[in-house]
């Protein structure tokens, strides 16, 4: 059964058609990839599917759920954890604290009981050091726990928002654009991540345009086109595919 | 209520609508230039009242000539209150709502300041224009309202011109909407910003030569006129001249009428009133501001 | 330790005791004038007066006039060395203007800040608002004040220590109306007053004013301080047919009502309005020639031919090169009425309160003082009128005292 | 030594609360006595801008309304309906948090200076309602014979210095929290916040309904200090004056706040020596401090109070 469907998703902005009638499906375990030339309407795509941006037709079907009429947190309550092209870390707050907000929707303590500081609140705030650390070691910044983030280095801050990410236990990630910006070994130390994430009964929907990762990770690619799909399949298939090749392949010199 | 009363408070609410517009520009303008929102531009204004008085009818020289010197001295106090308080606070990437509280610090010293140098009376000086009404129709008119909308209108479109004509203007434009592409141009940022506010405050220099007599010169006036003319830049659009100018009208004039047909004593909720539920509705203005870039 | 966090304790040292001395610290140097209490024949002793003043805010103009006046009297008794006390000691008088920014809570801080001078007389404060707020400081250290432009809730409060240098609205209003009336045969008044307590005051005793004579306002019009356009309500008055305009406010919005009613071509108007006008500012605002024909009820007239009044005036304006108003006037005379106070009874606060609260026709430089039940102390009234650029004295009348 | 200086530093508000509460017991005159309440009841309106200014990044210059808000149902309930001082005490607070948290919704849509003149827009709305709504408020004459909660001074002084440390112990741990957190996270990346499960409008809402308890709380305490309730205590100018103390404190620091309204609420008597000219002085000073606030609060005061890990929040010119 897919865990996420897009039918017949449409997204305009003024004129333009940003998302033309797509449909997509990400199966329970898989890790899907989302690919296409610059403009294509990726992250637009990534932005409906979390609520940013309200469709102009379609749906959105997640665990069985229309979840296109929720608002952001709605959605991310149902299970969808995402990260962003352009890294949205709370700069001026430490690694820990960035992590910390991930679990957000899983700290129950209210108003009173901080206040009063009581038993409650320790308790879960011990409970939550211990998942913090746990997904710190995950990406392997468990030493820069205390470091004001902006300090980092861009390629730490990217998996400090996967790391932000998972805490919050999805059932699907959606990642955008993870590898860009990194250096090979630190994309290679990211596939590690992504797979071991995977393992933990996450699903995974990634944009990338760096086909190595892509080839490497995805069980299935989806091409899109001017908001259009036009090509599925394994990344295999889909290499071969004369459309793909034409729109998409011919552009890779750029990347 | 019969037609004489309905032009005389048109008139009465075009008059008072004209001075927010004024104020309302140079906060549009600065805005525009820096993304600061200048809590203090109805103090500049009072200030330049009060430098015209000096010069007008203190040192009685020939109205033109206190005009100018005025305008040049209060130019070159908003380039050096640029270079030297806010442009530097911009360079070092100081927190925005930081700034916007040093424009309310600035008021607060304008107005002692003021209350220091030109003690507390209110203050006045002969109306140029003349100050005895005209009656046409059982319509009373002073000559200063015809004389206001034709000063407006031509600064209005002069910083138009100005700005979309000159190569200075058009530098400004490009600091105001790319200001890293601008330096990367060569244009030379905290000069452009200096220079707008040299604008900014040579324009309240103008609008308090031209409000004095119509409002007496006192310290404080800065306050309550800021208020409308913050209320006239939001509703008009925040950035746009023409929006100031339309925005300041419809505050004068829904304030006049507000007052002659409900009740004076709420016609200050009245406009805080619409505003709030304007910005509810159409939160960019009526000529759009972008609100989602600056902060 | 290393030297940083030292740095930092330092600096926490520094703010904590500089909030904490500075603000105790200023208390221990201003008990010397003090010293002198004691009665000790033939040397000098000193009265101290503290003026509570809105020296900065909105009301800052009313400030400025009434330290002056204050001043003026300290410096002349000051020059000639002082006066004698009833023991033959020899008197001078300490005189400080403390500011209450304009402002009722701030009234509080500088009431309290008076009192921790330990002053004999407090003066003003000014505005009824700080009044209100500030009068249990002075009751509560037993300092006789003397309030001035104040609203008659001032002396309501049953506080003894409060006095006040001005006539109760509901006597002076209904001499106004009858003026109107009497002299100017008015039939349809109109009202319009500021939203502060000074002018609200007026207005309430308006109302039974007109009723004596059959009158009603035809309408009644408010406005706020620092308003800057009045033509919704002058315009109102228009159309509402009335003949004349009874007109309570500060000085600025009464100068600007009194010219804007001419520029909506309403000048035949008669305007009757009160001592805020006879302010030079606001003839200055509405022009000379908007002036014209304006009636108001004062404390002081220009135009009195009382050469003790014309005597005043020139050395006023001969000092200060600024135009006399009838706000200022009564605080020359309150400092001379302690003055005659002390003269009596010496530096006894509560002997002064005493004396003050007895006052009976005490015969000053501007007029003739008594103290009412209440604590009021001025019961001398002018009505004026602007003619030719000049105030006239219509005519003058006394308050009994009850 | 060093020992010492880390158990100062990591109990400051202990210490604080100590050094205050000497105050009654060394017998401070009144005027000076008075001063510090002032500052203190002024600190708590401070703390209330901390939380909405410092940690959500809302801005309102629309808080002397909130202040009267409180103040006048202080005083209304107690003068008008005989209410009793304690339960008037509760009820004030509540009831502007209830007016505050409609300030709350224009944040939902707007925010800069467009926020920032719908505060001040409500502020003057509350002030013009309360002049003319005479029967109630007492309009200009203003509200007289107000009684204080406790008519001992000093037990008035203790209880507003326990009111002010509990506020600031309560406020520190909310810091801490995950409702603080998610205040934080509002300030920076709003749309971050939403996409990690942060419900933004309910959180702003909440700042507001914090923050405007905390407002009226500060005007029930300025209504039982000051015995009399006037409307030109609540203007536009003293909305500012908070913002102003708000920033010096580092702008999130509690302690900052505290010591910043005990500084700015005592400078105007400091500076009374300076006659005409203080008021001059004093918005110089002001300026001044807005300057240089990123050096100071970077470099020496602020820093100090603020635990290692949260270091960062205090460099006011943080970024955007």
């Amino acid at each position: 059964m897919a865990l996420l469907e897009t039918i017949g998703l449409v997204k305009r902005f003024g004129g333009l058609t940003a998302v033309d009638h797509l449909d997509l499906q990400v199966n329970e375990g898989e890790i899907c990839g989302l690919i296409g030339p610059n403009g294509s309407g990726k992250t637009t795509v990534l932005n409906v599917i979390t609520g940013i941006y309200k469709n102009d037709g379609g749906k959105v079907i997640f665990n069985g759920k229309e979840i296109h009429i929720l608002t952001p947190h709605e959605i991310c309550e149902h299970g969808i954890a995402r990260t962003f092209q352009n890294i949205r870390v709370l700069g001026s707050q430490t690694v820990y604290d960035n992590v910390r907000l991930g679990l957000h929707i899983q700290t129950k303590s209210d108003l009173f009981n901080i206040i009063f500081n009581t038993k409650q609140v320790r308790e879960e705030n011990e409970r939550i050091r211990k998942i913090i650390e746990e997904a710190l070691d995950i990406v392997g910044l468990r030493k820069e726990k205390n470091e004001i983030t902006k300090n980092l280095p861009y390629g730490k801050q990217k998996v400090l928002e996967i790391a932000r990410a998972i805490v919050a236990k999805p059932k699907l990630l959606l990642l955008d654009e993870p590898a860009a910006g990194l250096n090979t070994a630190e994309t290679e130390n990211l596939m590690e991540i992504v797979r071991n994430i995977r393992k933990r009964g996450i699903s995974i929907l990634l944009i990338e345009h760096e086909m190595a990762f892509v080839g490497g990770l995805t069980d299935k690619v989806y091409v899109i086109n001017y908001g259009k799909k036009i090509a599925e399949g394994t990344f295999n298939e889909i290499k071969k595919n004369p459309s793909v090749i034409q729109v998409y392949l011919g552009t890779k010199g750029d990347e | 209520m019969s037609l004489a009363t309905l032009i005389q408070l048109i008139f009465q609410g075009l008059n008072m609508g004209l001075i927010y517009a004024l104020a309302a520009l140079g906060i549009s303008l600065i805005w525009n230039a820096s993304g600061l929102f200048n809590f203090s531009q109805g103090d500049l204004l009072t200030i330049g009242g009060y430098i015209m008085l000096t010069f007008f009818s203190f040192l009685s020289l020939p109205y033109p000539v206190a005009f100018l010197i005025t305008i040049v001295i209060m130019g070159i106090a908003g380039y050096l209150l640029s270079k030297g308080y806010f442009y530097p606070m911009f360079q070092q990437n100081f927190n925005p709502q930081i700034i916007l509280i040093g424009t309310v610090a600035l008021s607060v010293f304008i107005r002692n300041s003021v209350l220091l140098t030109w003690g507390p009376n209110a203050k006045t000086y002969t109306n140029p224009f003349g100050s005895k009404p005209l009656a046409l129709f059982g319509v009373n008119l002073m000559p200063h309202y015809f004389w206001n909308i034709v000063i407006v209108a031509v600064l209005v479109l002069a910083l138009q011109m100005f700005l979309k004509g000159t190569v200075i203007g058009i530098a400004m434009r490009a600091v105001a909407q790319k200001p890293v592409a601008a330096s990367l141009m060569g244009v030379k940022v905290g000069q452009m910003i200096s220079l707008t506010f040299l604008l900014s405050t040579g324009l309240a220099a103008i609008s308090g030569i031209l409000i004095a007599p119509i409002i007496p010169l006192t310290p404080e006036m800065g306050g309550l006129l800021a208020i409308k003319a913050f209320a006239a830049a939001l509703i008009g659009g925040l950035g746009s001249f023409g929006g100031a100018l339309v925005g300041g009208i419809i505050i004068g004039i829904a304030e006049v009428f507000f007052a002659t047909l409900v009740t004076s004593t709420y016609k200050d909720v009245f406009i805080f009133a619409v505003l709030i539920a304007f910005l509810m509705i159409r939160p960019g203005g009526i000529f759009r501001a972008d609100i989602s870039e600056k902060v | 330790m290393d030297r940083k966090g030292l740095k930092k304790i330092i600096a926490l040292i520094v703010v904590a005791s500089m909030t904490f001395f500075l603000i105790t610290g200023c208390s221990g140097s201003k008990e010397s004038g003090e010293a002198n209490k004691g009665s000790g024949e033939g040397k000098t002793q000193v009265l101290k007066i503290a003026h509570l003043a809105p020296l900065t805010g909105s009301a800052a103009s009313y400030g400025v006039q009434i330290v002056e006046a204050a001043k003026m009297a300290v410096e002349e008794i000051n020059a000639a060395g002082g006066f004698t006390g009833p023991n033959g000691e020899k008197i001078t008088i300490d005189y400080t203007e403390v500011d209450e920014t304009s402002n009722s809570a701030a009234a509080i801080d500088a009431a309290k800040n008076a009192v921790s001078m330990n002053p004999h007389v407090i003066l003003g404060p000014n505005r009824s608002g700080g009044v209100l707020a500030a009068h249990k400081v002075w009751q509560e250290a037993k300092i006789p004040a003397i309030t001035d432009a104040t609203s008659a809730q001032t002396t309501k409060q049953g506080n003894p220590y409060t006095f006040r240098m001005q006539i109760s609205s509901e006597y002076w209003i209904p001499i106004l109306v009858k003026t109107a009336v009497e002299k100017y045969n008015i039939k349809k008044p109109a009202v319009i007053y500021g939203l502060n307590d000074y002018s609200k005051a007026n207005w309430v005793a308006t109302e039974p004013a007109m009723a004596k004579y059959g009158l009603k306002p035809v309408t009644v019009q408010t406005f706020n301080d620092g308003d800057q356009d009045f033509s919704a309500q002058l315009v109102a008055i228009k159309n509402s047919g009335a003949d004349s305009i009874f007109l309570y406010g500060y000085t600025p919005e009464c100068g600007k009502i009194i010219r804007q009613r001419v520029e909506l071509g309403m000048g035949n108007l008669l305007v009757f309005t009160e001592r805020a006008s006879t302010d030079p500012a606001a003839v200055e605002i509405a022009g000379k020639e908007n002036f014209e024909g304006v009636v108001t009820s004062t404390t002081l007239s220009p135009g009195d031919p009382d050469p003790k009044i014309q005597e005043f005036i020139k050395k006023f304006e001969s000092k200060y090169h600024r135009t006399i108003s009838a706000t200022h006037v009564n605080h020359y005379d309150s400092v001379y009425i302690v003055k005659s106070i002390v003269e009596k009874v010496g530096l006894d606060r509560e002997k002064i309160r005493e004396e003050l609260s007895k006052l009976n026709n005490y015969q000053g430089v501007l007029g003739v003082y008594s103290a009412d039940k209440e604590g009021n102390l001025v019961h001398h009234m002018y009505t004026q009128v602007y003619k030719n650029g000049k105030w006239e004295l219509l005519l003058e009348e006394t308050y009994p005292v009850q | 030594m060093g020992k010492i200086f880390d158990t100062i530093k990591n109990n400051i508000l202990i210490v604080i609360a100590l050094l205050l509460a000497l105050i009654p017991v060394i017998g401070v005159p009144s005027y000076q006595f008075y001063i510090i309440e002032r500052g203190l009841q002024n600190a708590i309106i401070v703390i209330s801008l901390v939380i909405l200014l410092g940690y959500t990044g809302q801005l309102s210059l629309g808080h002397a309304g909130l202040l009267a808000t409180g103040a006048y149902t202080y005083g209304i309930l107690v003068v008008s309906y005989n209410v009793n001082p304690w339960i008037a005490f509760l009820i004030a607070p509540i009831f502007t948090a209830l007016i505050g948290a409609l300030l709350g919704i224009p944040s939902f849509k707007l925010t800069g200076p467009f926020l920032v003149v719908t505060t001040i827009a409500l502020g003057e709305i509350v002030r013009i309602l309360i002049l003319n709504w005479e029967k109630l408020t007492g309009g200009p004459y203003g509200l007289t014979g107000i009684t204080s909660i406790i008519s001992n001074s000093k037990l008035m002084f203790y209880l507003i210095l326990i009111i002010v440390y509990f506020i600031s112990v309560a406020t520190s741990r909310l810091s801490v929290s995950k409702i603080g957190l998610a205040f934080k996270a509002i300030k920076e990346d709003e749309v971050a916040a939403e996409v990690m499960g942060v419900d933004v409008k309910r959180y702003k809402l909440l700042a507001f309904t914090i923050s405007s308890f905390l407002a009226g709380l500060s005007g029930a305490i300025f209504a039982s200090l000051t015995g009399y309730l006037n409307p030109d205590s609540f203007t536009f100018a003293d909305s500012a004056t908070f913002l102003l103390m708000t920033v010096l404190g580092g702008m999130s620091s509690v302690p900052g706040a505290i010591l910043s309204s005990l500084a700015v609420t005592a400078l105007p008597e400091i500076l009374r020596f300076m006659a005409r000219s203080r008021m001059v002085i004093y918005s110089l000073v002001l300026l001044l401090i807005i300057r240089y606030s990123k050096q100071l609060s970077s470099v020496k005061i602020s820093k100090f109070f603020l635990k290692k890990k949260n270091k960062e929040d205090l460099v006011v010119g943080g970024g955007e």
